[in-house]
């Protein structure tokens, strides 16, 4: 779908991090959790930024027919995005992308979100939640004031355990740490057998893949590129990934993706 | 918009002997096989569908990253990533045929050979209405220089397949040359039915943070609106050195951009990167074309074609 | 900013010879003779000003319009109007030597007897500390083909160049070629003490409401961010053929877009275009470069110089 | 001068013009009337549009600091500039250019203008009433709705007679058709002789020129065109002009004029 929606809200979060939420039903309706919309930034007349930028569904919420994209400022399509304001309207296309297979019954979903990475994880917990299933999630970030959707997922009635490397709140270190200790009280607990889920800077994906690998966990992670097409047709995006047959070949983060089963990630 | 145009506006062009009902391409690499686009826009619309790169094998293509942003602009170095001419032939032209648009199969080689044995596999399963050779490939027959910098290795190519296939070749030239218009005078003498310009501008992009090239492959093509005054250029040169019919592309955004290509001698345009920024690019450029056309009194397209050059 | 720069940090340089107290220049032709610009910025900050180029006759330029924007970029055809060598080194030197700051003398000639004229009379009056020859201009005995074009016209203008000066000679070579590193290793064989890369990419617009070519003189040079990538692929490939000291420039806007060109192998960079969007822009990116410096633990421009090629 | 203003008030006059009113105490304090400023349209972080576009001083308040810019939407440049809003900052350099000459003592100054051209005379004829000197006004727009900076110029105590080309208030047809009337009653009333001050589209200015030539009335017309720098720099900007010796030679809009005397305008 290709549309123009209408910011109904939008808000700093933190100092570097938005909130945008938009009118469009259509996305709302069929969006996945692990999705994502493609997002035009330049001003209209202006060619310059000339791509669109991807941002994944935070939160969607059909009976509303909203969207919710939460983004970070890292470079200047995200910094002219941050200074749209609600009342205008915004291209985007979307829902894009193969997002992230719901558990096979009875397993328990560990989530591990670093930083913005959380935000196509707060779509899928609230999508798990709203059937019955609970999510274990551990959340990483630089420090406190960089947390953010941590309150929203408690009030759902997911469990969280934040983890900030300055231990300014929460435990203290690595998100990576702390997978294997939050494994093993999930199957303390619960006695269901974990699949992880996880979003988040390069150092961790590579992180998690190694545990999934060494446990034999099934892990999916939603994993970045830069992109221009954002749908299969300029094969811009591409991951190294290994096939069932293990064959090496390249796959589309935009279309094959974002979302990809650990095992097949090659180098990331 | 189209619906106000004036029922005298005819759009539809003639490349070659290929019927187009509209002058308004999708370029090669950035339309994949057509059915990518098809939940963004109406891909039945277009003048004409131009394939992604084909080989005669299978392709991996560059390593990441292939994509680098730059002003107004985008670089990129996918390295023909494609599933083969025989793949394509069995899993993307019935998809591809089902839009009911003309379909040029942009087609790429290492060798002369290669380039024929393809054009030869395209003519005899239907493959294609016309063939684009895409001569800006290295030649690895003479240590990597791209066919399309140097007239005697472009004509050796454009002859073997002109000689493999009965139908139309477009001959799509490198812009990354000294003089664009002896390669065009070269290729028309070999035989090519039209041309295609211009292909992406050797650039490159460095990550000032990591300190190295910021495309996997070092250097990638440029294109988008960035290029476009350079793709003009070439189209005016070309438009005084030959008379082919001629496909303009670099940098189409708007009808305004298209129009420049028609104006300095393109019979028919191609719509790029300008599809990345807007899915609906190629549709707007259709028609703001027939607008234009119907606020300047032009009945048909060619009587546009080259115009700028008896206004001069 | 500047006076949060680690004291570490050393920014000059020496280019064949003319040492700068930083690598930023400004580019010929988009900062007249230094004094247009004196009320918006601190011209003495400059590492160097490059005049705008210089024949031995005046020129009166070529009609307008000169100017047409483009996507991120811009074309002109001011057609090298200036006052001619003499009245440059009587009314135009005084002022410009006021600013402290190193003077290119950027020349051009319709013969190669007319650039080594130029140049001699530069050395006699101490009309500059380095002279910057500009090879894109039309080399009229032998049809107008620009004498960078060809690396035999670039000898011959080389050559004679440094046999009619003792000053330091730069070879600011077109980027409207098919081989960049032929030319650049033709100029190194002739002489040549450094090389400026880029000059602008030859282009054009047509004005589609008038139908006809945009600039007065049809054809015009494309410069500004959007030919950056082309640019730095250049002094990329520039770096690997030669070993002389390189200047780059071509579409430098912020300190970022600098450090891509000293990344790739530049070891001084010219600011154009980017002073017409902000004259700050040249102060902007000294500052930045120093920072970047401070940043990344660099205490000299030279460590910096071409470092991307080790890192890949 | 090169600084961020702030801009103080933004709003429509009409459909497709502009009145911006900037803080800027430096440039308010040395503006002359037919001098111009030179202004950054593209967003922060993007390079499209590259220039900088030249707008008239239409009006300077040195006790206020302020400055007004009155523009029309004609193209991208403009359409961003219309979408800047009260509070924001924007980029400018100036004062710019040889403004217009005072007219000398005694005479009368008819002053021209030609829908947005309108600009900096309005700024002339402020200069002009507050040192005493009356200007008599003819002001074209193509129909009433497109009438701008009249009221305001009757409200200082200017005599203005309105034309449009389709009769929709004041004198029908083009302003060009009545500068010879209006000199005549200048000169009837005032016996004083006539100056001329003209801005507005090129086939206006083409027969004020011709008139002046014919009448031997002397003429300043603002013009118009392409720039790059704004500095004199760059040579883009050039009208081919004939010296005082008889011989073509160009010069620069942006800093030999914008205003040039029409004896010696060639082309235009
Ligand atoms: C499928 C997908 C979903 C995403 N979801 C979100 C999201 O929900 N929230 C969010 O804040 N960000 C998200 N991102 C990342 C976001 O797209 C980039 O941050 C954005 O494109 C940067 O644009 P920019 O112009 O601000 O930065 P640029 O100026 O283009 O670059 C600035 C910095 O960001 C890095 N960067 C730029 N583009 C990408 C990219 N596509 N992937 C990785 N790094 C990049 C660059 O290396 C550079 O360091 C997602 C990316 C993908 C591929
Ligand atoms: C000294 C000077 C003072 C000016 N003062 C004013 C003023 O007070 N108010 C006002 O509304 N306009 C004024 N202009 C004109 C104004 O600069 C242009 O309208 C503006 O630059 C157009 O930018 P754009 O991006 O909107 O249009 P573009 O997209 O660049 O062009 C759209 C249309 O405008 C025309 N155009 C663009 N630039 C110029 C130019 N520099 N001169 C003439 N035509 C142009 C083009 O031919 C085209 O038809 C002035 C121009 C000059 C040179
Ligand atoms: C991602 C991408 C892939 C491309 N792949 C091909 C290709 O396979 N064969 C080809 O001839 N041209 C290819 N091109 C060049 C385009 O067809 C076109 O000539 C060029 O991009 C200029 O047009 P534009 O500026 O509108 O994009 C590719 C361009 C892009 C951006
Ligand atoms: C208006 C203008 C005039 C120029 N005049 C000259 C010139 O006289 N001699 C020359 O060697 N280069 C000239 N150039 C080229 C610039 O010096 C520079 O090489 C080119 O513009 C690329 O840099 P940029 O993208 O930073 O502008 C001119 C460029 C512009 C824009
Ligand atoms: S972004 Fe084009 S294929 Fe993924
Ligand atoms: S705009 Fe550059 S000289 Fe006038």
């Amino acid at each position: 779908m290709h549309l123009e929606a209408q910011i109904l809200e939008m808000h700093a979060i933190t100092n570097d991090v938005y909130s945008m939420t938009l009118q469009c039903p259509g996305v709302a309706d069929s969006a996945q959790p692990g999705q994502f919309v493609h997002v035009a930034v330049a001003q209209p007349g202006s060619t310059d930024p000339l791509l669109r930028r991807p941002l994944s569904i935070c939160d969607a919420d059909r009976s509303k027919g909203t969207v919710e994209l939460v983004f970070r400022i890292v470079g200047r399509g995200t910094r002219l995005l941050a200074g749209r304001q609600a009342s205008e309207r915004i291209d985007l296309m979307g829902p894009i992308g193969t997002g992230f297979r719901r558990p096979r019954p009875g397993r328990v979903p560990l989530v591990v979100a670093g930083g913005i990475g959380i935000a196509p994880l707060h779509f899928l917990c609230r999508a798990l939640l709203s059937v019955g299933v609970s999510p274990y999630v551990i959340a990483g970030f630089s420090t406190r004031s960089d947390m953010i959707l941590v309150d929203r997922l408690v009030r759902y009635g997911a469990k969280v355990q934040v983890i900030t490397e300055d231990g300014s709140f929460g435990l203290a270190g690595k998100v990576t740490e702390y997978i294997e200790r939050a494994a093993q009280e999930i199957n303390s607990h619960s006695h269901g057998e974990v699949e992880l889920y996880a979003c988040g800077p390069l150092g961790m994906i590579n992180s998690v893949r190694e545990w999934c690998l060494e446990t034999g966990v099934f892990g999916q992670v939603s994993l970045e590129s830069r992109m221009a097409c954002g749908t299969g047709a300029c094969l811009g995006c591409v991951l190294r990934v290994i096939t069932a047959s293990g064959e090496e070949r390249y796959e589309r983060v935009c279309v094959d993706g974002p979302v990809f089963d650990v095992r097949r990630i090659v180098t990331c | 918009m189209s619906c106000t145009v004036d029922a005298r506006v005819d759009l539809s062009v003639d490349i070659a002997g290929v019927k187009l009902k509209n002058p308004v391409m999708v370029a090669s690499g950035t339309f994949g096989f057509g059915t990518e686009y098809a939940a963004y826009m109406d891909v039945s619309r277009l003048g004409a569908i131009v394939t992604k790169g084909l080989t005669l094998q299978p392709r991996t293509g560059n390593p990441p990253p292939r994509i680098w942003e730059t002003p107004a602009g985008m670089l990129n170095s996918i390295g023909l990533q494609n599933p083969g001419i025989d793949a394509y032939l069995e899993h993307h032209l019935p998809a591809l045929r089902a839009f009911k648009v003309p379909v040029i199969a942009n087609v790429c080689g290492d060798t002369v050979k290669e380039y024929a044995e393809i054009a030869r596999r395209l003519e005899c399963h239907e493959g294609a209405d016309a063939i684009e050779v895409n001569i800006s490939c290295p030649n690895v027959e003479r240590g990597g220089i791209a066919f399309g910098s140097d007239p005697r290795s472009a004509v050796a190519v454009v002859e073997a397949v002109k000689r493999a296939t009965s139908l139309p070749v477009i001959v799509k030239l490198t812009p990354n040359v000294t003089d664009i218009a002896e390669i065009a005078r070269a290729c028309e003498g070999a035989g090519a039915d039209a041309l295609s310009l211009v292909n992406t501008l050797l650039g490159m992009a460095i990550d000032i943070y990591r300190m190295r090239p910021a495309l996997g492959n070092v250097f990638g093509g440029l294109s988008g609106p960035a290029i476009r005054p350079v793709a003009v250029r070439m189209v005016w040169q070309v438009r005084e050195a030959v008379d082919l019919p001629l496909i303009g592309m670099g940098g189409i955004a708007s009808f305004e951009d298209a129009l420049e290509f028609i104006l300095a001698g393109a019979s028919a345009v191609a719509v790029g990167s300008g599809t990345f920024a807007d899915p609906a690019c190629a549709i707007r450029v259709i028609d703001g074309i027939g607008q234009y056309m119907a606020n300047n009194g032009f009945e048909r397209v060619s009587h546009m074609v080259g115009l700028a050059h008896k206004c001069r």
